[in-house]
């Protein structure tokens, strides 16, 4: 987690923020040592396993981009499902249908996500706060019918299947255990680009729109670049998790980019942790593997999914990565943590 | 010694209340400038309309002789133009230095250097010295939410000069602080207008703070100008003592 | 003509749901800022339970109806508010909104795994007559939901704006902090109001019931329209929510009449963000202040 | 670190359980919620019906069944994961999912396995990829409605038709499937209306039925919808033909549609009132088991269990990949295997093809008014 600094800390009032220098490479280490772990991981595993680890991990991706948007940026998107369906889709049709190699298709849906991102970011700039929430709502339902009514391009309620996997070197992925391990390297080179960026002055920036964007405005941030910024990036990294969803499941349909998913997705980052780096993948931990953990309850096993994630909500607004960094607080002595109720 | 900044015959009006009403003055390079005024007289609507933060209904406002009316708040900030608000205004979740390095760090390099540059963009030394100056010092790690409302009230000022802004507006600086800070934060503001050079306009409502930073007061009565001079002319105007005691 | 009176008179009958809906929706928002994700599913549970009831203790109709509705306003208005809401209310408006999220799949899943997945009749109170208006055929389910929702939305404007206790609720909606100085009791009226929005769904629920069947899922898209309904009226005004809810209504009955039928879905979030491009508050909703 | 922790433990969690050897084990994997949990739930009882009555007369070559059940969520990539669990968990063959995007986002994995997975959907495409497990467990949309179009020409002397359907995969591939046919039958397309899965008010596609003035209404939508369209209808005082399919005349429909679906006519694929008395039977037993009636989907679900019982006991031993190969083109007969309840025979493709009926609600009952022959008599 984003352990505070265990050294060096002269103050009593130590922050979260500002044991970034010492907590970055912490965190650093985390992703280092995650990604070795999850390419040896399902060695033995069987293909289950493996499957659901890729599942889990693309999921990150699409969580990421919105813990950037909400988490650091504060800005409330309800349409990540959608943008993950545009670079699934685009994936699917640019590799599937005309032949092109997966690296184009991949930057491509990047590409047109992060362009939709910015164009559909200019509204909320005009209007404020949850309005935001409201214009990506609509979004999200029209890409989705579009998706669904489109036939002759999209295959309509009958999806897309037959979608090739990408090679490296000439190596064919189609195994589970080989594709997975592509996963995790291209998952990694995405958290470690987001994780640059929150250290540098952007994520800065970023945190400043989220906390108060007219004093950041004031101070000459321009607020207009950096909440286009954290938008369509947001919006690029749920296109770079389609384009690896499209190849995964080898079949796309409309239903896992609907409107409920973003709400799934924003849950995801709220419960693993907005504002944190590793919150995403907690949260999809949370959101796609502990269903399948609870597949041993039987039929209640979304009940009991939904009332974990409720309690824990209860229990730690700040989700689970607060809930951890309240615990190592209390595990160093250090539980006199300056709170503030800012977001 | 040329004039900084150049406000002619701003106007501004909501829904049919004139909060401000045909105000112009100038202010000298160098200069403390208070703005005083009764509440209502459309002291911080001013203050917002010559920032850009609010669009005037009417006029202009001028920085070195060129036209800036309706300019962005970050782009005149960039031009060398600083502000502190009224209410507090800082970071709570981010700490002491990472407030400064942010009132810094655009003003410098662009949008490529400041993703692939250096994490503090080179402005940690600078943000020390700056808390060091507004005795902030033992503070710099803590998160500025858990500061107190002066030292906050610091933190802010001392953001609003950490780029080293030519001109700053300071709405209501003393609002708030106790005694001994109040000192500190006047010591501190002189210190910086006597070494940096860099002008100020201050809108207070603390008259003994007002009259003794300032070298020119401007008296503000219902969105217009009453009477401008220096401390001492100002307290003696009749017209002045009306308006504060008249009702 | 008469085909339009038609769709006219449908799209107000669902219009009137979203309406009952959307006035609690904003209710809770207003008093709490609590963005209630579970709404649909507020619609949706009260018809189950009465079915529920009437099924496990073999009660006849009324009695069931009453253990239900009763056991529904218990739970999901004031233990909703207790357990839910007063621990979460001082961490801002997102981690709520995701609590009601998962509430949601609770009540979904639960009612699916407690009752049935299958839909179920449900008693109507009115025959299932057609009477002749202009050539157009109205269902008496219809005129029927009219009525009542409009004269439950007029008794709760009368009680907010002639009751002693509906004053009191409606300063504390408009400011608590205000509403606190003068000595009323915020933390009961903002209990009233979640009361409330569980009775108002109640309302909803039982009227619509005998048409849409009960079933476990109905809540999704009365939630959605709910939502939308509460945005285009003015997130922060019961009339507003009004508005919003007959106006969605109409344009949906109407855009399935006259617009692609397959985009139907589209048209009701167009005349959202047309709204909220146009005017962000929302139609009849008062600006907010901006954080400053 | 903590990570390392958690991820041990997500680790160790996904790893299986060894499996009981004493017994066969049958994965079913469907939708149990979200959009496709009514259809899911009534194949899974059907499911769960047929495997106490195998396992309470001795299992299937002595084994005992076991019969575990995964939610797709009706959402591909979890369904994916389903199948994909199955199979390492060492299924016998995999049941269902029943909407077509579960089904075709997994089939490649039961293929690559090379189990035999019968499936719930009647979506035209399916059978179309040349995958040689695929099996349906009910006729085909492309079976189906030429039977519809020369009923609605032949017997309902209809000239113009609105069609109501269902905008997912089922409604959608039906409509697809129908209208070539009514075209060829030189059938008028009055009005093409599609409806949303899980609407709930049909109140302005009534209407807009009512103003086609079409001489029959074709209506696609799956059972709940179809009740409460007719409902609609019958409030808009619509009085032309109702024709439907096997989802327009269940018993599910009637019950809540009441009065609304008298005189409702159309082709039934599978139905718990079809004048067969095993089917009759399997009705009564499945309402004394999860008191309701079960839908075309609780059949399904019931005869696909059977199918995998008459494979393993015609090859005499526990073959994966036999089960597929004895499957394809088989003829099943009742006489042999009674839990089929009708004769079937399985295409190679996949497809089923069977004995089908038309029928007709009267006085809130469904009535079987005709029997029609198997395509490939």
């Amino acid at each position: 987690m984003t352990a505070p600094a265990t050294h060096g800390s002269a103050t009593p009032r130590q922050s979260r923020i500002a044991a970034l220098p010492a907590s970055v490479d912490g965190i650093l280490v985390t992703l280092v040592l995650g990604a070795v772990i999850l390419w040896f991981a399902p060695v033995g595993m069987g293909r289950y396993g493996t499957y659901v680890l890729s599942l889990w991990l693309v999921m990150s991706i699409a969580v990421m981009g919105l813990n950037l948007t909400l988490g650091y940026a504060g800005l409330k998107s309800l349409a990540q499902a959608a943008f993950m369906g545009l670079g699934a889709y685009a994936t699917a049709l640019l590799t599937g249908k005309l032949g092109m190699n997966w690296y184009a298709a991949f930057a491509i849906s990047g590409l047109i996500t992060f362009a939709v991102g910015l164009l559909l970011g200019f509204p909320a700039l005009r209007v404020q706060a949850h309005y935001l929430a409201f214009v990506t709502l609509a979004f999200s339902t029209l890409i989705w019918l579009i998706l669904r009514n489109e036939q002759w391009l999209t295959g309509g309620v009958f999806g897309l299947s037959n979608i090739p996997r990408p090679s490296v070197f000439g190596l064919k992925l189609d195994g589970a255990l080989a594709f997975h391990r592509f996963v995790v390297v291209v998952t990694f080179i995405l958290a470690i680009a987001l994780w640059w960026m929150i250290r540098s002055p952007w994520g800065r920036a970023f945190m400043a729109l989220r906390e108060n964007p007219v004093r950041a405005a004031s101070l000459g941030v321009d607020t207009r670049m950096y909440t286009l910024l954290a938008f369509a990036i947001g919006s690029a990294y749920a296109g770079f998790a389609g384009a690896l969803y499209a190849p995964l499941v080898e079949f796309i349909d409309p239903s896992p980019f609907s409107l409920s998913q973003s709400f799934f997705l924003l849950l995801m980052v709220v419960a693993g942790g907005s504002g944190y780096l590793l919150g995403p993948f907690i949260g999809a931990l949370l959101g796609v593997v502990l269903p399948e953990w609870l597949r041993v309850v039987g039929s209640l096993y979304l009940i009991v999914f939904a009332t974990i994630v409720m309690l824990l909500l209860i229990a730690c607004p700040q989700g689970v990565s607060g809930l951890l960094e309240r615990g190592w607080a209390k595990l160093t002595g250090k539980n006199n943590l300056a709170k503030t109720g800012a977001r | 010694m040329g004039q900084v900044l150049e406000v002619s015959n701003i106007h501004k009006a909501f829904g049919g209340i004139k909060a401000v009403n045909g105000v112009s003055f100038g202010v000298n390079e160098g200069e403390i400038l208070g703005i005083i005024g009764p509440n209502g007289c459309g002291k911080s609507t001013l203050f917002n309309c010559i920032l850009g933060q609010l669009e005037p209904s009417e006029g202009s406002v001028k920085l070195d002789g060129k036209e800036v009316t309706g300019m962005r708040p970050s782009e005149l900030n960039r031009l060398g133009v600083s502000r502190t608000f009224q209410l507090l205004q800082v970071f709570p979740e981010l700490s002491v230095r990472e407030n400064l390095i942010l009132a810094g760090q655009e003003h410098e390099g662009t949008m490529l250097s400041r993703f692939f540059g250096r994490r503090d963009a080179g402005l940690s030394e600078k943000a020390d010295k700056m808390i060091g100056f507004f005795k902030l010092g033992h503070l710099v790690d803590a998160k500025a939410g858990g500061l107190s409302y002066g030292q906050q009230k610091l933190l802010d000022a001392a953001m609003a000069f950490m780029a080293g802004p030519r001109l700053v507006l300071l709405d209501e600086p003393a609002g708030g602080v106790n005694l001994t800070m109040l000192g500190d934060l006047k010591e501190r503001l002189r210190a910086i207008n006597a070494e940096q050079g860099a002008t100020f306009v201050v809108i207070e409502h603390n008259m003994d703070f007002v009259m003794s930073l300032c070298t020119r007061v401007l008296v503000l009565a219902e969105g217009k100008v009453l009477a401008e001079g220096s401390p001492a002319e100002v307290r003696a105007n009749p017209q002045v003592i009306e308006a504060y005691l008249g009702h | 003509m008469a085909e339009f009176i038609a769709y006219l008179i449908a799209g107000i009958a669902t219009g009137a749901i979203y309406a009952l809906a959307a006035i609690g929706f904003t209710l809770v928002w207003q008093t709490s800022q609590t963005i209630n994700f579970a709404q649909g599913e507020f619609v949706m549970l009260p018809a189950v339970l009465v079915l529920l009831a009437i099924k496990l203790f073999g009660a006849p109709i009324w009695l069931g109806a009453l253990i239900g509705i009763a056991a529904f306003i218990l739970i999901f208005g004031a233990g909703f508010k207790l357990a839910v809401v007063d621990p979460m209310i001082r961490h801002g408006v997102l981690p709520l909104a995701i609590a009601t999220m998962a509430l949601s799949i609770i009540m979904k899943e639960g009612a699916k795994d407690a009752f049935s997945a299958e839909a179920q009749n449900f008693p109507s109170f009115v025959p299932t007559e057609t009477i002749s208006v202009l050539g157009a055929s109205i269902s008496l389910q219809h005129v029927a939901i009219i009525i009542v929702a409009f004269a439950v939305i007029g008794l709760l404007q009368w009680f907010v704006g002639s009751t002693r206790l509906g004053r009191q609720m409606q300063a504390t909606a408009q400011n608590p902090t205000v509403a606190r100085i003068l000595g009323i009791p915020v933390e009961r009226m903002v209990l009233l109001t979640f009361v409330i929005n569980a009775a108002l769904a109640v309302v909803a629920s039982v009227l619509i019931s005998p048409i849409y069947l009960a079933k476990f899922s109905n809540g999704e898209v009365i939630g959605l329209f709910a939502f939308i309904a509460a945005i285009v009226g003015g997130f922060n005004q019961v009339r507003g929510a009004l508005v919003g809810g007959l106006l969605v209504g109409i344009v949906d009955s109407l855009a399935a009449a006259y617009i692609s039928a397959s985009y139907r879905l589209a048209v009701p979030l167009i005349l959202l963000v047309v709204i909220i491009l146009l005017k962000p508050e929302g139609l009849m909703g008062r600006k907010e202040e901006r954080r400053v | 670190m903590k990570m390392q922790w958690i991820l041990a433990a997500a680790l160790g969690a996904l790893s299986l359980p060894a499996l009981a050897q004493d017994k066969v084990k049958l994965v079913d994997v469907v939708e149990l919620s979200g959009a496709g949990a009514t259809a899911g739930t009534n194949w899974k009882n059907g499911i769960d019906l047929a495997v106490a009555d195998i396992n309470a007369k001795g299992g299937i070559l002595g084994k005992q069944i076991e019969i575990v059940h995964y939610d797709t969520q009706t959402n591909p990539g979890n369904s994916r994961a389903a199948v994909q669990r199955a199979i390492d968990e060492g299924a016998y063959a995999v049941l269902g999912p029943v909407f077509s995007g579960p089904i075709g986002a997994s089939m490649q994995i039961a293929q690559r396995a090379e189990i035999a997975q019968l499936v719930g959907g009647e979506a035209a495409n399916l059978t179309k990829q040349g995958n040689q497990y695929l099996f349906r467990t009910s006729l085909s949309q492309t079976a189906a409605m030429p039977k519809i179009a020369k009923y609605l020409k032949d017997t309902v002397k209809a000239g113009s038709v609105a069609v109501v359907w269902v905008n997912n995969d089922f409604g959608k591939g039906g409509r697809d499937a129908i209208i070539p046919e009514l075209e060829k039958s030189g059938i008028k397309v009055a009005v093409d209306i599609p409806t949303e899965q899980g609407q709930a008010d049909f109140a302005a596609d009534a209407i807009k039925v009512k103003n086609s003035n079409a001489d029959a209404v074709f209506v696609y939508l799956n059972e709940e919808e179809s009740a409460r369209f007719l409902r609609a209808a019958k409030q808009q005082g619509i009085t032309k033909p109702m024709i439907g399919e096997t989802t327009l005349l269940g018993a599910k429909v009637i019950e809540l549609a009441g009065d609304a679906a008298n005189g409702v006519k159309g082709h039934v694929g599978l139905s718990i009132d079809a004048p067969i008395p095993a089917f009759q039977e399997f009705g009564k037993k499945f309402q004394a088991k999860y008191n309701y009636a079960s839908d075309h989907n609780g059949l399904k679900g019931y005869m696909a269990v059977y199918m995998v019982k008459w494979a393993t006991e015609k090859q005499k031993k526990f073959d994966k990949k036999g089960v597929a190969d004895t499957l394809r083109g088989a003829t099943i007969k009742p006489s042999d295997e009674p839990g089929i309840l009708m004769e079937t025979t399985i295409e190679p493709n996949g497809d089923l093809d069977r004995e089908s009926f038309l029928a007709e609600v009267k006085d809130g009952k469904q009535v079987i008014t005709a029997t029609l022959p198997k395509i490939k008599p």
